[in-house]
């Protein structure tokens, strides 16, 4: 591929500015989606757009004593390693650069965020952070596992570390989601774990932690880390699909990209209807739901994969 | 009405005269007991099967204190103490009821009555560092800043 | 483990109003807890001596914001208990209608605000919207959604006619469906419970040893209701249950107070269908002769006292006020003791503080 | 596992309504652009019928809030003042008042920049011999 082709790939088309435009939509899908079941008009479409210019131009300080340069780098490596995952999902182009184990690399570079947000909270020292940190690094242990593991059962399944292959093999017999749904809900719950969003909110609980680790950052780094939350959204949910629905649509196509949108719209209604169900659990409850239950069954599940 | 029957059982322990009781609406009825005679009351009280204590009411009648003592239940009884102003002392029912700390806590940092025994003799309502003298009693006029029509608070309150 | 000390300060999403409470933490189990009230204390009690008893009508009303018109019926009634005045019963009936319609207001705004600090933010929604049409009918009514200043002593300065008892009628049937959904969702989402089960325990023995009322006291087995007990206003003429549970944690506070709005609701209608026709109020002297009352009323939090002493000129010589908020603030530290910080927001949300009354 | 359950039913159990709140007008408005149109009975700003005053100051005497002021020089001659930021709507004027001049309409949106603004005379009778 010559220098343009790199550079519309890497910057326009699936790369930055969609992925942003993609990830602004969906944020603004959810808020709305769940102002209408809770019977409120919700926001105008171009509200989170609004929030990060409104962010941009606020005024960025720290408390007193905090090292300000690590404050600094944090929500650029989330946003950065987020981003770079963006790069190996083969949303509409066949010639994603895929290698044999970038399933494990993309699997490393989505759980950044969530280290990142734990070292966010020890940095800043606040009494909020610190509660809000500890409760994170709890449930990074937790549920970055059961995403993890729910989600290599499509990997044994196509019997390759690599995503093309898992593909291939979708194609080839049928996509993953009818033997393996199971498994899809599984990762699902472990993708709203990752993703800290309402029934396993609890390191940003608004009632006892304000928000948890970011409490204390404002203006541009504020800005960031919630670019990173919404971005760490869309690249999750088409992780998902990738791996679960790919039989179902041929690559390079038009009307291989529009279902593609469409099955991310109707997973993010999916999380918006959980998120507007459940109330928020306690982080012992979080935890023993997901050892006691959710991580027993996707081992299960794995083995039946495995003597299939 | 057992607060009646309390009552006059009430009476006989501690050998008060009729003289003691009244009737006021709502079917209370009130006891003047003396002040060293408290806590042997509360607990005929207690052991009468009232245990409900609605609330410890304190107020300056001419020059001494007042604390009402309200119980309930079902009907109202309540007792009676005058404690005179110099020295106004008189010993806390909090071992008893627990439930009374924070009404004898604002008793005594609204009128300035020591109780004996009183748990964390904190201020409840007032701020720690308060030097305002006791804000309820009757020469202590509430002092806050006048704004324009504020003149017709007083002229209201003399025609 | 790491000792923290964690303000819910003055100011705190979990507070309604300001509260400071300092919870010490191990880890993430509460040790203990200091409270420290007085943040809102107008000093009501100090300023009623310096105001007309018409005034102080007005004055009192303005201790709570959701309760407002049961402090203002209980000082009415005392003041007309010191006249001597024999108020119509139509009066009276209008005066429970809005007593009733308040406890149905600060039940679901207690209910939302309960949802939203254990971050069930879609019940906080629907909580607060069925409490738009209570909210309407009493705007309609009395000409104020929150402080209607209804009472006169002597009677209500607010009549009914034909529009707003139809009004009336259609809205109570609406809120009644709704409430029963309501209440049928509370007890089928397992989050709702997972969150207020077996949290914030307060044993029957505890209530009597603290003198705990209202549906914190109900909850925990004590069967007490002012409004049974010791009937005011016209409440022997109405009949009505008083839900009573045993479980005494914030699951069972919850369960009892959507069963007390019922009941309201159920006593609404009553007071509707069998309305006494009549003068609404009689006329009543400026000055009250010398004497002492006590009196109670059944608050949405649970008994409110009153006393009031006149020395027969226009202004009290005393009036004390006891609200059942404080009755319950004692028992927090206790309830607080080795629970997790998560549920320090829904034990504060489940004994509905209301810290304005507390500090008058 | 029976937790898991419990959790899965109480998703069923709760979708209709979020769907029923999907599909249904929402119950919030848009504030500043739609407005609440408050009820008739809704008590809002004090106004008055200058022509019945006599300035006998009844409603003066019972204001909770000293939100009205009397500036009497003679019989004929006299001001009513009213200070709005002092008023609380509680509409005691309109029961004392005898001569049922003074009343409250029910208008809610009043702001004004100034505190001076606040203060309205309502009544400037003065001697028209």
């Amino acid at each position: 591929m010559n220098l343009f082709n790199i550079f519309i790939r890497i910057f326009i088309f699936p790369g930055f500015l969609f992925m942003l435009i993609l990830a602004l939509f969906l944020h603004w899908l959810d808020r709305k989606l769940i102002a209408r079941f809770q019977g409120r008009v919700g926001p105008p479409w171009y509200q989170p757009l609004a929030d990060l210019v409104k962010l941009f131009a606020k005024e960025d300080i720290l408390p007193s004593g905090t090292n300000q340069y690590f404050a600094a780098i944090l929500p650029l490596i989330s946003f950065a390693s987020v981003l770079t995952a963006s790069f190996y999902l083969p949303i509409a182009i066949q010639s994603a650069p895929s290698f044999q184990g970038d399933f494990i690399v993309l699997m490393f570079l989505l759980s950044m965020p969530s280290l990142m947000y734990f070292l966010a909270g020890w940095v800043t020292q606040g009494v909020y952070s610190i509660i809000g940190g500890n409760r994170s690094l709890l449930q990074y242990f937790s549920y970055e596992v059961l995403f993890l593991l729910a989600m290599s059962g499509t990997a044994i399944a196509s019997g390759s570390w690599a995503l093309t292959d898992i593909r291939l093999t979708q194609i080839k017999e049928s996509p993953f989601i009818f033997p393996q749904i199971i498994g899809f809900f599984l990762s699902l719950a472990g993708l709203i774990g990752k993703l800290k969003r309402e029934p396993f909110d609890i390191p940003k609980a608004k009632s006892e932690v304000i928000a948890g680790a970011l409490t204390e950052f404002s203006g541009k780094k504020l800005a960031l880390w919630y670019l990173t939350i919404q971005l760490q959204t869309v690249v999750g949910l088409s992780f998902l699909i990738h791996c679960f629905f790919s039989g179902l649509w041929q690559m390079n196509t038009i009307i291989g990209f529009f279902i593609f949108l469409l099955f991310l719209i109707i997973l993010q209604c999916a999380l918006s209807a959980i998120s507007a169900i459940y109330a928020r659990l306690r982080i012992d409850q979080l935890i023993h739901l997901n050892w006691h239950i959710f991580i027993p069954l996707t081992l299960l599940h794995n083995i039946y994969i495995l003597l299939k | 009405m057992n607060t009646e029957k309390a009552a006059i059982e009430l009476r006989d322990v501690l050998n008060l005269d009729k003289s003691t009781t009244k009737q006021i609406p709502f079917n209370e009825v009130e006891i003047s007991i003396p002040k060293q005679q408290l806590l042997l009351a509360v607990n005929t009280i207690l052991k009468s099967g009232i245990w409900h204590l609605s609330a410890i009411t304190c107020q300056q009648l001419e020059d001494d204190f007042i604390l009402l003592y309200h119980f309930w239940k079902s009907g109202g009884l309540t007792l009676q103490i005058r404690l005179d102003e110099k020295k106004p002392q008189v010993d806390s029912i909090c071992p008893l009821i627990p439930g009374a700390e924070y009404y004898e806590r604002e008793a005594r940092e609204m009128f300035g009555i020591e109780f004996l025994g009183l748990p964390n003799p904190v201020p409840l309502l007032l701020p720690d560092d308060w030097q305002g003298g006791y804000p309820m009693r009757k020469k202590e006029q509430p002092s806050y800043d006048k704004t324009e029509g504020d003149d017709l608070l007083e002229k209201g309150k003399s025609s | 483990m790491s000792k923290i000390t964690v303000p819910i300060g003055p100011q705190h999403p979990l507070l309604k109003e300001p509260l400071s409470f300092l919870v010490s933490l191990e880890g993430e189990k509460v040790t203990d807890s200091v409270l420290r009230l007085g943040y809102v204390h107008r000093g009501i009690e100090k300023l009623a001596e310096q105001r007309t008893y018409i005034q102080n009508i007005y004055l009192i009303e303005r201790i709570c914001g959701i309760c407002s018109h049961i402090h203002s019926t209980t000082y009415c009634q005392s003041v007309e208990a010191l006249l001597k005045l024999k108020v119509p019963k139509r009066g009276l009936y209008i005066r429970m209608l809005l007593c009733e319609l308040e406890r149905i207001h600060s039940h679901l705004l207690w209910l939302g605000v309960l949802a939203k600090n254990i971050g069930l933010n879609t019940l906080f929604m629907y909580a607060w919207r069925d409490r738009e049409i209570v909210l309407n009918i009493m705007e309609e009514i009395s000409g104020g959604r929150v402080s209607h200043s209804v009472n006169v002593i002597g009677g209500v300065q607010v009549n009914l006619n034909e529009s707003h008892l139809s009004l009336l009628q259609q809205n109570l049937q609406k809120l009644n469906t709704r409430v029963k959904e309501i209440l049928r969702s509370i007890e089928n989402d397992r989050s709702f419970q997972a969150r207020t089960q077996k949290i914030g325990h307060l044993s029957l023995e505890d209530i009597k040893r603290y003198c705990v009322v209202g549906p914190v006291a109900r909850a925990s087995g004590l069967d007490i209701d002012i409004r049974r007990d010791a009937p005011y206003a016209a409440y022997d003429e109405l009949n009505f249950e008083v839900p009573v549970m045993t479980e005494g944690d914030v699951w069972a506070r919850s369960i009892l107070r959507v069963l007390e709005t019922l009941q309201a609701i159920r006593l609404c209608v009553q007071i509707i269908n069998n309305l006494p026709d009549g003068p609404v109020s009689i006329p009543a002297p400026r000055r009250v002769p010398a004497g002492e009352v006590v009196s109670r009323a059944e608050a949405p939090r649970g008994e409110v006292f009153y006393y009031v002493r006149s020395d027969g000129s226009q202004n009290p010589a005393r009036l004390k006020v006891r609200t059942p908020t404080l009755t319950t603030l004692i028992t927090l530290p206790g309830q607080l003791k080795n629970m997790q910080l998560a549920d320090v927001s829904a034990i504060i949300a489940g004994v509905d503080l209301c810290i304005a009354c507390g500090d008058r | 596992m029976k937790n898991l359950l419990l959790y899965i039913r109480s998703f069923f159990y709760f979708l209709p309504n979020i769907l029923e709140a999907l599909f249904s007008k929402p119950e919030t408005i848009a504030y500043p652009a739609v407005t609440h149109k408050p009820p008739a009975g809704y008590r809002g700003s004090v106004r008055i019928i200058a022509e019945n005053c006599i300035g006998c100051g009844l409603c003066v005497r019972d204001c909770p809030s000293a939100a009205l002021k009397l500036e009497k020089d003679s019989k004929q001659s006299f001001r009513l003042i009213h200070y709005r930021d002092r008023c609380t709507s509680c509409g005691q004027c309109e029961l004392s008042c005898k001569f049922n001049s003074i009343y409250l309409d029910n208008t809610y949106e009043e702001a004004f920049s100034k505190r001076k603004a606040f203060i309205e005379v309502l009544v400037n009778k003065t001697e028209n011999k």
